[in-house]
Order: C-alpha cells, then sequence, then structure tokens
C-alpha cells in the first residue's frame, strides 16, 4: 500500500512538472519579441524570403459560469474581425498570419490570472483583449503590467481599471462618465425624482448607480437594493418604489437581470419610464421583457441602426457569421476593442508589446462602430461619445440622442 | 396593511418554489440518505426541457394561449424528461456509492452537478443565454383586500400544499410508499424481506425529478427566464428549506421551504441592504432554538 | 472500609414512565457491586445516570460527598467515574494503543502551543504516555495487538479494550457495563479473572450490569437485583440467589435460557 | 545516524517543501517552467492549506462545515487592511515588507480564528446537516456583510493590495501548516479530534470536553484559513467579497474528500491536483469543465475513499514514541532536569 502511495504521490509530481515542461521551448519572452521585430525588420525589404513571424492575440473572457453569455457573445464579436482579417496581419506589407486564442475565465479573478499569464508566458501574446468585468482585470491587471504587455478591457467600466498602469486600456465607457450620460438624459427628458434598485453585490451597478446619484440634479426618491444575481424575485423592492412614484427608474443592473426586472418592474405598477446602463443592450434582455421592453432606454456608445459604413460593416458581418443573433455591447466592444489591437500592430514601430502599447496610446481618429474614436493618453480610456438607445414595442432599438456631458 | 399582505403573496411565491424542490430534496434524502446537491439541476433541466417542448408545440399556441390539455401534456412530458434523468443519474453515479460514506456521495453530487450545468452551457443548440418561458398558464390579476396576487402566484401555492399531501399521503399509504419508509430505515432488512431495493430507489429519484420538474416550470412561469445556472443556487435554497423544516421530514420541507421564502421577502421589505443577510441570520437563531429542524425530533443516540 | 459512592433516592421519569425509582446504593472502597435484573429493568439507565448522560428527575449522587448531579460526562470522568458501553463504542478508525491514549487526554500535560511544535518536553511526556499505555495494555495482554485498528479487533478483545481505556482514566469507580455479554463460556472465566485482578491492581471500586448469573456470583461482594426499575433486593450472593421475589422476577425467567 | 534520520522525520514537511522549491527554481531559472505554472503552483499551495485545515474540521473532529470560504475571506481581508490600508501608499521593499506581512497574515488568521470560535458555539447544539446549514449561512452573512462596509471597497472590491506572496513564502506556510497539524493530530489534542469524530458519546465518557474541542478545532482550521486567505490576497492583489461564495467553498470539499478525508497525504494530492487539472484541460475550450466533473464523478466512483484512500504517506507520520528504540533529541536532558 506504501509502495502504491509513493507511486501515486510521485506520478502526481511528474505529471504536474510535465505539465510544466511542456512549454520547454519558449525563451524569455521580450527577449523572444525583440528578436521578432529584429527579424521581421529584416525580412520586410527582402519580401518574405521565410514565412513571417505568427501574431498571436489573447483573449480572456468568461465562457463557463454565469457570466458566460457576456464570453458568447465576446468570442462571436472577436470572431467578426478574425473572419475579415482572414487569418493575416499585414504589416509594412508583409503578411504575418495571425491567431486568436480564446481563454476561460470562468468569470473568476483567480482563473483570469492563470489565464493571464498562460497567454503572456507561453502563449506569447503580443496583447491581450478582455476582460469583460472590471473584477477581472483589476486582479489580473498588473500582470500584464509587470509583463510589458498591452491589455485592452472590453467591458471594464471601474474607473481603477487603467489605473494599474500604461499597458492597461480598455474599451468602454468607465462608470463616472456612463452615470453622467444617464443624469444628463434624465435631465433633458425633464425628469424630476428618480428611483434606483441596483445590484449591492456587483461592482458594475454599484458604480453606475453612484455616478448617477453624484450627477442627477433631481431628487432620489427611494433606493433598493438585492444581493446577487442568484434569486430573481425584485417584487418586494419595486413593490416599495413603486408608491414612490417617481419620474423615472434606473436600473443599472447586469444584463442576465434586467430582462426580469423590467418585467417585474410593470407588474408592480411602476410605469414611468425605465433608464439602464450599456448592459441592456442585449438581445436576451428584450427577448425576456417581452411586451415590458418598450420604452425601456438605455447609454450606448453603438447603436446598430446607425448608418456609418464602420456600423454598418460590423452589423453585416455579424449577422452573416451568426444569422440566429444580433450582436449585444459584449460583441461590439470586443469587436472593437480587438479592432484597435489589430490597427496597433499594423501602425506599431515595432513589432513588439512596446510598439502596440505605444501605438494603442496614439490611436486618433479610429474608425469603429460606435464612431470615430481617439485614445486619450493619459487615462487610456477611449473618448467616444455617449447615445441614448430605447427598445420599442418589438424589441428592436432605436437611437434617441446623443449625450455628451 | 395592504402592503403587508401584498409581501405576504410575494414570500408564498418565493416560498412555494422553495417548497417544491425541497419536498423532493427531503425525500430522497430521507430514503437514500444522501444530499444531492444536483437536485437544483434537476429543476433546470425541469424548465429548459419544458422550454424546448413548448417550442415543439408552438404550432397549436392559438393567440399567445396553450391550450390547457396541452400543457397538461407539456407538463408531464418535462416530468418524464426529468424524472428520467434523475433515475439515470442515480443509477450511474450514485447507485454504485450506496454503502459509502455520505460525504462520498455528496461530492459526487458536486460533480453530477457541475456535468448537468457545464453540459447544457457547451451545447451549441442550449448555450448559456437566458431565454424567456412560455406562458404557460393563464395569466389574470385577483384583488384581495388591496393587495393583488396572480393567477400564477394562486397556481403555484395551490400546488405546492396539493403535492405536499399527496406526497405526504403516498409514503403513508401506498404499497410502494411503505416499500420506501422500509428502504429508508434499513435498506439490508428490506432487501431481505423482499423488497427490490434498487427499484424502491428509482422510484424515489424518479419522483424526486418530477418533482424538480414542477418547481423549475411554476418557477420559471413566475420568473419567466430559463438558463443552465438557474438550477445551482435554488437548490442550496431548498436545500436550507429542507433542512430548517428537518431533514427527512416531508411536511417539515414544505414548512421550512414557506418560513425562507417570507423570512427573506420581509426581510427585504424591512431593509433592502441587509435583506440577504437577516434572512440567514434568522435561519440561524430557528436552528439554534430547534436543533433538528421545525419538524424534526432530536434523535437522542441510546447508550 | 469507607464510602465513596453515595446514591440516594435516585429516580428517572421519561415522561410518564418511571424508568428507575428510588435507587439507593453506598459503595464503599475497592468493593465490588453488581446490579442484576430482566432486560428493561432500568440498570443501563442509572449507569447513564451516574456517568451524566442523563440527568435525574430526583436524588443525589455524591462522590466521595461531592454532589455529581448536573455535571457533563467528562466532568464525571474527570472526577474519577468511567465506564464501559454494552454496545462497544470504540475509536473504531484509531488503532488499539490510541484508543487508550486517547482515554488520556485529560491527564495531558501538554499545552497546544507545545503539541504545535512538537517540543522535546511534549515528546518526553509522549514518551511516558505511551509507555505507561504499553505497561497496561501489557496487563491486559493485549501488547501485541498495540497497532491494530480497534475496528479490526475480535469481539473478546474489543471489550477488553473498552476496559483498558476506561482505566486509562484513572478510575476511583468502574462502572462495567455486561462485560461478557455475548461471550462464550471460555471466555467468562478468563473475563472473571480479569475483574478481580483489575479490582485489585488497580485499586478501584466496581459497579457492574450483567445477566450471566454464573459470572457475577463467584466474584460479586453484593448483588442489586432490579425490576422494572425498583430494587427488590440486595444482599450478598448466596442470599439474593436464594430470595423467592428474585426468582420469581428474574432467574425463572432469564436464567432458563442462555443468560 | 539515527538521530539526524529522526530530525529528518521530524522535519519532514519543510524538507519535502524545500526540496520543491529548489526543484522548481531550478526549472524556472532554466525557463522550463513559466510564470503561469508558478501562479497555478501558488494557488495548488493557498488550497493545500484551505484544505488541510477544512480536514481538520471534516476530517479528523468529524464536524460538517460547508462554508469554510468565509473564514478565507476574513484571513484575507483581515490581511489586506493592515497591508493596503493600515500602512498606505508605503509599499514596502526588501526587509521591511516581510515583518509587514507576517504581521499581516496573522492579523487575518487571528480575525478568522475569532469568528471561527463564534461558529465553533452552535457545533455543541448542532450535529451533521443542521450545523452544515449554519456554516454555510455564517459563509453568506459574512459575505452580504462585506458588501457593504465601504472602507474596503464594498461590493467593489479592494485593489493595490501590495504583492507580498511569492512562491517560496507560500511553500513555506504550505510547510509550516502540514508541519504544525501533523504534529497537532499526533498529540493529545488530535487525538481528541480523533475520538469526538470516532464516537463522540465514548469520548465525553473518557473525560475529553468535547465542547473545548469542537470549538478548539473550528478555531484553529479558521486561523490558518485565515492566514491562506491572507496569503490568496497578496498573490491576487485584488479581492472582493464574492470571491468567497458557496462555489469556493464547496471547491475545498472537493478537493478534501476527492484527496481522500483524513489524511493529510490527501489533502495535499487532491488540492493540488484538482487545482492544475482544469488548467491542464485548458486545450477543451467549451467542454472543459463537463470533463472535468466527469473526471470527478469517475475518481469518486473508482477510489470512493479519496485519491489516496484515507492512507498517509510514511513523512507525514508520527510513529509510536515507544517505538524509538531510544529517547529522541533533548529528551534525555530535559528527563533529568525533571528527575
Amino acid at each position: 500500500m506504501k509502495k502504491l502511495l509513493a507511486a501515486l504521490l510521485a506520478s502526481a509530481m511528474v505529471l504536474s512538472l510535465a505539465a510544466c515542461g511542456s512549454s520547454s521551448s519558449t525563451t524569455s519572452t521580450t527577449a523572444a519579441a525583440a528578436a521578432a521585430t529584429e527579424a521581421a525588420q529584416e525580412a520586410a525589404p527582402e519580401a518574405s524570403a521565410e514565412p513571417a513571424e505568427t501574431i498571436k492575440i489573447g483573449f480572456a473572457f468568461p465562457m463557463s459560469g454565469t457570466a458566460a453569455m457576456a464570453g458568447k457573445y465576446s468570442t462571436h464579436g472577436a470572431d467578426v474581425l478574425k473572419e475579415a482579417l482572414g487569418g493575416v496581419i499585414e504589416v509594412n506589407g508583409v503578411e504575418h498570419p495571425v491567431e486568436f486564442i480564446y481563454a476561460d475565465t470562468e468569470g473568476s479573478e483567480e482563473k483570469t490570472t492563470n489565464v493571464y499569464q498562460k497567454l503572456i508566458e507561453e502563449e506569447e501574446v503580443i496583447a491581450i483583449v478582455g476582460p469583460d468585468a472590471s473584477k477581472c482585470a483589476l486582479a489580473a491587471g498588473p500582470i500584464a503590467q509587470n509583463a510589458g504587455c498591452p491589455n485592452v478591457a472590453t467591458f471594464a467600466t471601474n474607473t481603477a481599471v487603467t489605473e494599474t498602469g500604461n499597458y492597461i486600456f480598455r474599451a468602454c465607457f468607465i462608470d463616472p462618465f456612463q452615470g453622467s450620460v444617464a443624469a444628463a438624459y434624465c435631465e433633458e427628458q425633464g425628469y424630476k425624482t428618480a428611483c434606483i434598485m441596483f445590484n449591492n453585490a456587483d461592482a458594475y451597478a454599484v458604480g453606475l448607480k453612484d455616478a448617477f446619484i453624484e450627477n442627477f440634479d433631481g431628487e432620489v426618491l427611494g433606493i433598493e437594493e438585492y444581493s446577487g444575481s442568484d434569486v430573481k424575485d425584485y417584487n418586494v423592492q419595486l413593490t416599495k418604489l413603486a408608491v414612490q412614484n417617481p419620474d423615472m427608474l434606473l436600473l443599472p443592473n447586469l444584463n442576465v437581470e434586467l430582462g426580469l426586472q423590467i418585467q417585474q418592474a410593470r407588474s408592480a405598477g411602476l410605469t414611468c419610464p425605465i433608464v439602464c446602463g450599456d448592459s441592456a443592450d442585449t438581445p436576451d434582455v428584450a427577448n425576456v421583457a417581452g411586451d415590458a421592453i418598450d420604452g425601456v432606454a438605455y447609454v450606448s456608445a453603438f447603436s446598430a441602426e446607425s448608418t456609418a459604413p464602420a456600423a454598418k460593416e460590423f452589423v453585416d458581418a455579424y449577422v452573416a457569421l451568426y444569422p440566429d443573433e444580433l450582436p449585444n455591447s459584449n460583441a461590439e466592444l470586443t469587436y472593437e476593442a480587438t479592432k484597435m489591437v489589430v490597427s496597433a500592430i499594423q501602425n506599431a514601430k515595432t513589432l513588439d508589446r512596446d510598439g502596440v502599447r505605444d501605438a494603442i496610446e496614439a490611436i486618433d481618429g479610429l474608425e469603429l462602430p460606435s464612431g470615430s474614436m481617439t485614445m486619450d493618453a493619459t487615462t487610456r480610456n477611449p473618448i467616444k461619445g455617449g447615445v441614448i438607445m430605447q427598445y420599442d414595442s418589438e424589441g428592436v432599438t432605436h437611437f434617441v440622442s446623443s449625450v455628451n456631458p | 396593511m395592504a402592503s403587508i399582505l401584498q409581501f405576504l403573496v410575494y414570500g408564498l411565491q418565493l416560498g412555494s418554489v422553495y417548497a417544491l424542490l425541497a419536498l423532493g430534496y427531503t425525500m430522497v434524502y430521507g430514503i437514500v440518505g444522501m444530499i444531492n446537491t444536483a437536485h437544483g439541476d434537476f429543476l433546470m433541466i425541469g424548465a429548459l426541457s419544458t422550454f424546448f417542448i413548448a417550442k415543439a408545440f408552438e404550432s397549436i399556441n392559438a393567440d399567445g394561449t396553450y391550450p390547457m390539455l396541452i400543457v397538461g401534456l407539456i407538463i408531464l412530458i418535462s416530468m418524464m424528461f426529468t424524472g428520467g434523468i434523475a433515475v439515470t443519474v442515480e443509477a450511474i453515479a450514485y447507485r454504485p456509492l450506496r454503502y459509502k460514506p455520505r460525504m462520498i456521495a455528496l461530492i459526487t453530487a458536486v460533480g453530477v452537478s457541475m456535468f448537468l450545468e457545464n453540459f447544457p452551457r457547451a451545447l451549441p443548440f442550449i448555450g448559456p443565454n437566458p431565454r424567456p418561458f412560455p406562458t404557460l398558464f393563464i395569466n389574470r390579476t385577483f384583488n384581495v383586500l388591496g393587495a393583488s396576487i396572480t393567477s400564477t402566484q394562486l397556481i403555484m401555492i395551490v400546488l405546492s400544499a396539493v403535492t405536499m399531501i399527496a406526497l405526504d399521503r403516498f409514503v403513508a399509504k401506498t404499497k410502494i410508499g411503505g416499500q420506501m419508509r422500509a428502504v429508508s430505515m434499513d435498506k439490508d432488512a428490506a432487501n431481505l424481506m423482499g423488497i427490490n431495493v434498487n427499484k424502491v430507489i428509482s422510484i424515489t429519484f424518479f419522483i424526486g425529478g418530477a418533482l424538480a420538474a414542477v418547481s423549475g416550470i411554476c418557477y420559471a412561469s413566475a420568473y419567466p427566464q430559463v438558463e443552465v445556472y438557474m438550477g445551482s443556487w435554488l437548490g442550496n435554497m431548498s436545500f436550507v428549506a429542507a433542512v430548517l423544516g428537518g431533514i427527512g421530514d416531508i411536511r417539515g420541507a414544505m414548512l421550512g421551504g414557506f418560513i425562507l421564502g417570507i423570512a427573506q421577502i420581509f426581510a427585504t421589505a424591512i431593509n433592502s441592504t441587509f435583506g440577504y443577510a437577516v434572512g440567514f441570520i434568522i435561519l440561524i437563531i430557528i436552528l439554534l432554538v430547534k436543533p433538528a429542524g421545525i419538524m424534526g425530533t432530536l434523535t437522542i443516540e441510546k447508550v | 472500609m469507607s464510602t465513596i459512592l453515595e446514591v440516594k433516592n435516585l429516580t428517572i421519569k421519561f415522561g410518564g414512565l418511571v424508568a428507575v425509582d428510588d435507587f439507593n446504593l453506598d459503595l464503599e472502597k475497592g468493593e465490588l457491586v453488581a446490579v442484576i435484573g430482566p432486560n428493561g429493568a432500568g440498570k443501563t439507565t442509572i449507569f447513564n445516570m451516574l456517568t451524566g448522560i442523563y440527568r435525574p428527575t430526583t436524588g443525589t449522587i455524591k462522590l466521595e460527598g461531592e454532589d455529581m448531579v448536573g455535571l457533563k460526562p467528562y466532568q464525571f470522568a474527570q472526577r474519577g467515574i468511567t465506564r464501559t458501553f454494552q454496545n462497544i463504542r470504540l475509536f473504531a478508525n484509531a488503532s488499539v494503543a490510541d484508543n487508550v491514549k486517547m482515554a488520556a487526554t485529560m491527564h495531558a500535560k501538554d499545552s497546544l502551543l507545545q503539541s504545535f511544535l512538537r517540543t522535546p518536553k511534549m515528546v518526553e511526556n509522549e514518551r511516558e504516555l505511551d509507555e505507561k499505555v504499553m505497561d497496561l495494555l501489557r496487563r491486559l495482554n493485549m501488547a501485541d495487538k498495540a497497532d491494530l485498528l480497534a475496528k479490526n479487533l475480535p469481539y473478546g478483545d474489543q471489550r477488553r479494550l473498552e476496559i483498558a481505556r476506561a482505566l486509562m482514566t484513572d478510575p476511583k469507580i468502574l462502572l462495567l457495563d455486561e462485560p461478557v455479554a455475548g461471550m462464550i463460556t471460555t471466555e467468562l472465566e478468563e473475563m472473571a479473572q480479569l475483574v478481580v485482578k483489575i479490582r485489585k491492581d488497580f485499586n478501584v471500586s466496581i459497579i457492574m450490569i450483567e445477566h450471566h448469573m454464573n459470572f457475577v456470583m463467584p466474584i460479586a461482594d453484593r448483588i442489586k437485583v432490579l425490576d422494572f426499575g425498583k430494587t427488590i433486593a440486595e444482599g450478598v450472593p448466596e442470599v439474593v440467589q436464594k430470595d423467592p421475589k428474585v426468582i420469581e422476577a428474574y432467574l425463572g425467567g432469564a436464567l432458563n435460557g442462555n443468560a | 545516524m539515527k538521530k539526524i534520520v529522526l530530525l529528518l522525520q521530524k522535519l519532514s514537511p519543510f524538507i519535502g517543501c524545500l526540496i520543491f522549491y529548489i526543484v522548481v527554481t531550478v526549472l524556472r531559472s532554466h525557463k522550463i517552467i513559466n510564470g503561469y505554472y508558478m501562479q497555478v503552483l501558488m494557488f495548488a499551495g493557498v488550497n493545500v492549506m484551505m484544505t488541510v485545515s477544512l480536514n481538520l474540521v471534516n476530517g479528523f473532529t468529524g464536524q460538517f462545515c460547508i462554508g469554510h470560504a468565509g473564514f478565507m475571506s476574513l484571513g484575507a481581508y483581515g490581511s489586506a487592511v493592515v497591508t493596503t490600508l493600515i500602512f498606505k501608499g508605503s509599499h514596502f521593499t526588501g526587509v521591511a515588507q516581510l515583518p509587514v506581512f507576517l504581521l499581516s497574515l496573522l492579523c487575518g488568521g487571528t480575525v478568522a480564528a475569532l469568528v471561527g470560535c463564534l461558529i465553533g458555539i452552535p457545533s455543541l447544539r448542532l450535529k451533521g446537516d443542521y450545523l452544515a446549514i449554519v456554516t454555510l449561512a455564517f459563509g453568506e452573512i459574512v459575505r452580504a456583510l462585506l458588501r457593504l462596509i465601504q472602507p474596503i471597497g464594498g461590493a467593489r472590491g479592494m485593489i493595490g493590495i501590495p504583492n507580498y506572496s511569492s512562491f517560496g513564502r507560500i511553500l513555506f506556510f504550505v510547510a509550516l501548516t502540514l508541519w504544525l497539524v501533523r504534529n497537532l493530530i499526533y498529540s493529545p489534542f488530535g487525538r481528541a479530534f480523533i475520538a469526538i469524530r470516532d464516537n463522540e458519546i465514548a469520548a465525553d465518557a473518557m473525560g475529553i470536553n468535547t465542547t473545548k474541542y469542537k470549538i478548539l478545532s473550528f478555531c484553529i482550521a479558521a486561523f490558518i484559513a485565515g492566514v491562506a486567505g491572507g496569503l490568496y490576497a497578496h498573490v491576487l492583489c485584488f479581492i472582493q467579497p464574492d470571491s468567497f461564495g458557496f462555489t469556493k467553498s464547496s471547491d475545498f470539499l472537493v478537493y478534501l474528500y476527492a484527496g481522500g478525508s483524513g489524511s493529510l497525504t490527501g489533502s495535499v494530492i487532491g488540492a493540488v491536483l484538482l487545482t492544475i487539472l482544469p488548467e491542464m484541460l485548458r486545450f477543451l475550450a467549451d467542454w472543459r469543465l463537463v470533463l472535468y466533473a466527469l473526471i470527478l464523478v469517475a475518481v469518486m466512483l473508482y477510489r470512493s475513499e479519496g485519491l489516496c484512500g484515507g492512507k498517509e504517506v510514511p513523512f507525514l507520520k508520527v510513529k509510536r514514541a515507544s517505538l524509538y528504540k531510544e529517547p529522541i533529541f533533548g529528551a534525555k536532558k530535559n528527563a533529568a532536569k525533571n528527575g
């Protein structure tokens, strides 16, 4: 028995070490990147005597766990660009094969740090796109920063995310901006009183709520909370808010919760307009809410009915690739983040992580579905305007107004 | 006053979901003696299968409602399907561990639960997206003393009460119920008495799974959204409810479910910030006062 | 000789049922008293009261003058009353030596910190304890089985281990609950010798529950006979044996059979 | 010679971890293993500590705690408060760093241990599943309260925690935990725990104050879990209340029972293998957790006593003292002193 145990333990050790050893061919990451750059620069004039270096871009999304839907849309968004690139990126006239590497974060910070290490150290990606949640970006950001790997977060709205360091960017709004857009819209509409119901276990909801309260000039009549997206009963909170009879209701919550909340708000007797954050930009919300979706407004950067060529191109390509669905905000932001990385690779002075970082920081007037985007070099947040979108009774979104507080 | 009544309705609504699920949980526990953490996922399978079955019957759906007969048929198929899954799970994953320490079965159940959640999530045609649940029951709102109560809520509350009574009578009066009680007391002795223990346990799991399907349909009718992770936390809460009532006791499960639901709703109503924590504090207090649950009697080990 | 245990008017009721009614006992130091009676007479219930598992409804238990009623079972053990169990309750997954050591927990001198660090002092204490345990096991002829798991022992040895474990607590009074239940005749003899030896070597008083008259008669100083919770006879074995009430209530029934 | 063997035996967890550390460091310096594996190994180390401490309560004392992540969160927050809020802005480097870090871990452990005692109290009245539910409720209450405390970030979590946990430090604490817990198991305290697990009534009748030992067991386990939580916070550099939910608690239960409860070897094997396994399955993309679940079920079906079947490798055992032919280190001297 003891021998068996010893053997078991030994095999366990060997197993783990063998797993560790599988990457034995790797050399120091920065050295490799530098070497690659040199190779690329030398190879460029002679026009591909050897096959060009493969460029790898890493993606960190929750493909399992309760946030799996966001991950699904995100990968689809990235797929659109992957399809458009056709497997190659042209840099200085050289066609580099490009590889998109998707990794599952399970929506957990711990797993996200593992994913970042894997992408940076083992896959040696040139940049990372994602993750979609602030908590994951906050935990894994320092890893990208320390390794000097540029990272464009997709849906991480917490202000602190890009404060981690100069390698961390994002494609989305920050909480305060979105809150102020929502507040400005509400004032524009002449809402004097508001009620809020938010998820006190979720950073996104808390952030939006705080930013809204700070910017809203009217009176907040009532705030109700709930914890987590486990139990989907919001009747009590909404019934209590209905008594206040506010001019509007703010629901700054996650997309998996919004559909039911909108529905329950209507049946609890809240007839006032409902305003949400950009998480509401998901076809599933309209789907679940059914008739109740009529008139729900939300903050967004992107309008699917936009006639701008970049937007139309994206939506058409998405529907062509995934005929059964429409892009949501996760898909769109991932597409934009990936596009930022790809354009930075094309414009980079040197084809390495630092070069890409500098190029992302220098993005100016990049045509994206949400419009022309310029990177704010000091905060590493995109400078883009907010739009207010509204659902009609069919669950189709319409552009309402463009708000730039 | 009216609002208190209204909250009571909400509490009963949430409580009836817990109660229905806890019934199956407690029955499996009582007879097999295992904590089946995958029970909540049976609820998800019930709701999800109903979604797809209803879709198959969509052509009969006239003006947004299904005929009563079809609704019955849909529910029946879903119950059979979920019951079948439960029986399969038991036969493959739990039966070989029947005489092992119960913690082993618990961990296996965690694995089963993870499988039941992730398998449909990985399937391309199901995936992680939440889906709107079809309207099965006619939705009408009644006003009682200023509180509004919908027909769905009424159906849920009545259904859980009826199921509890039926199950209680079933176990107490029928032949197979008697065999279940025998198996719950002593599997080996039951076997010697000529009872087919495997069959009895299979039936238990079938009923448990079918009940989970019913609670899934009720839950999804009240909160019309189905997705693959919907059952995991509900499963935990129904375990809490079953323990609160005195685990293994059918009436206790019912009572525990309603008490938990009402406690959570009222705690939220008083202060939604602390509501979540207060619900659990109430739970601990009840258990400290009644260490074997509300209906359970403390079994003193014979020395 | 002095009285070590004084039990007066011990009565316990479960609901309406009087399980033990007015039980009295003055145990002398070094004495061996047997309590006999048919099944359900309340014998084990008396033990449960004498070890704190049940709290008597009325009555007093005094150990060397100290009132014991209301104390917890472990406090009874710490003050010197230990027992064996009729339905064997060993620490099944521990070795024989560990089973005995576990009973020495209350005498352990090591602090938590010493145990964590396994200081030389602690190791020395462990070694002393180990020697003490081995010595005890040797005296009970179990030394060769010290490293076996308790659950793997044969039945007779499990009973002996229960006794060894009880002795390890350094008791003043040892309560033996049916020490030969389920044993065959040849083992009876051994056990009788063992009980006598223990009484002498360990200087303990013993109260013993037993059905087996053949086992009890030669070794007990006194016998108390219980029926339906009431003491129906008391005295030296020879007298009790001839008591018509006893013959009617007990001997007439149970003794005809195996017991 | 014999003395050296004994000393090695005595300090085996440290020696084992030291060897492992040297191997990993050498491999790392030769670039054979990269930062990814270091990261996974660090989490594996934290998980080993969590599982060993859970083993103390569930495996050795026979109680049933299913809210262990609650203790971890208290430790994580407790220590993060010290390093991030109290010594704010001065991210210590070099020599000053270690004492601050140790102090923070001590604080984290102490906070967790105090609450652990509190949770031990219901265990006097409640048994089995009823106790389990109370520990689950406790975990949820802790989580809910942490969300509401704004100075530590509330639901948004705590950011800017310095990266003080290194692989070596975590490995040291793993060794320390194994060493201390092993010593405890083979002491009067450990025997009392096992006695309570095997037969509470008999333990009580043998003079063991079951109440005291049960609370003690909870307390020690909570302390270790708190320290592990502190290490975890300083690996991740960011913590938020929802990381420590029931899912996390059930992870530790899985590690414990899949490894084999009541055995330290089992805890180590279970935690390490099951932390690494999901990472090794990454090539499966969407189907990763499906296969992980199947493997877990298969393990439980084919090795239901756990991977190491409740047995202990020799170097995590302490032999009966009298089996040593001569007194152990220093014992003679002490014996003389006593005499």
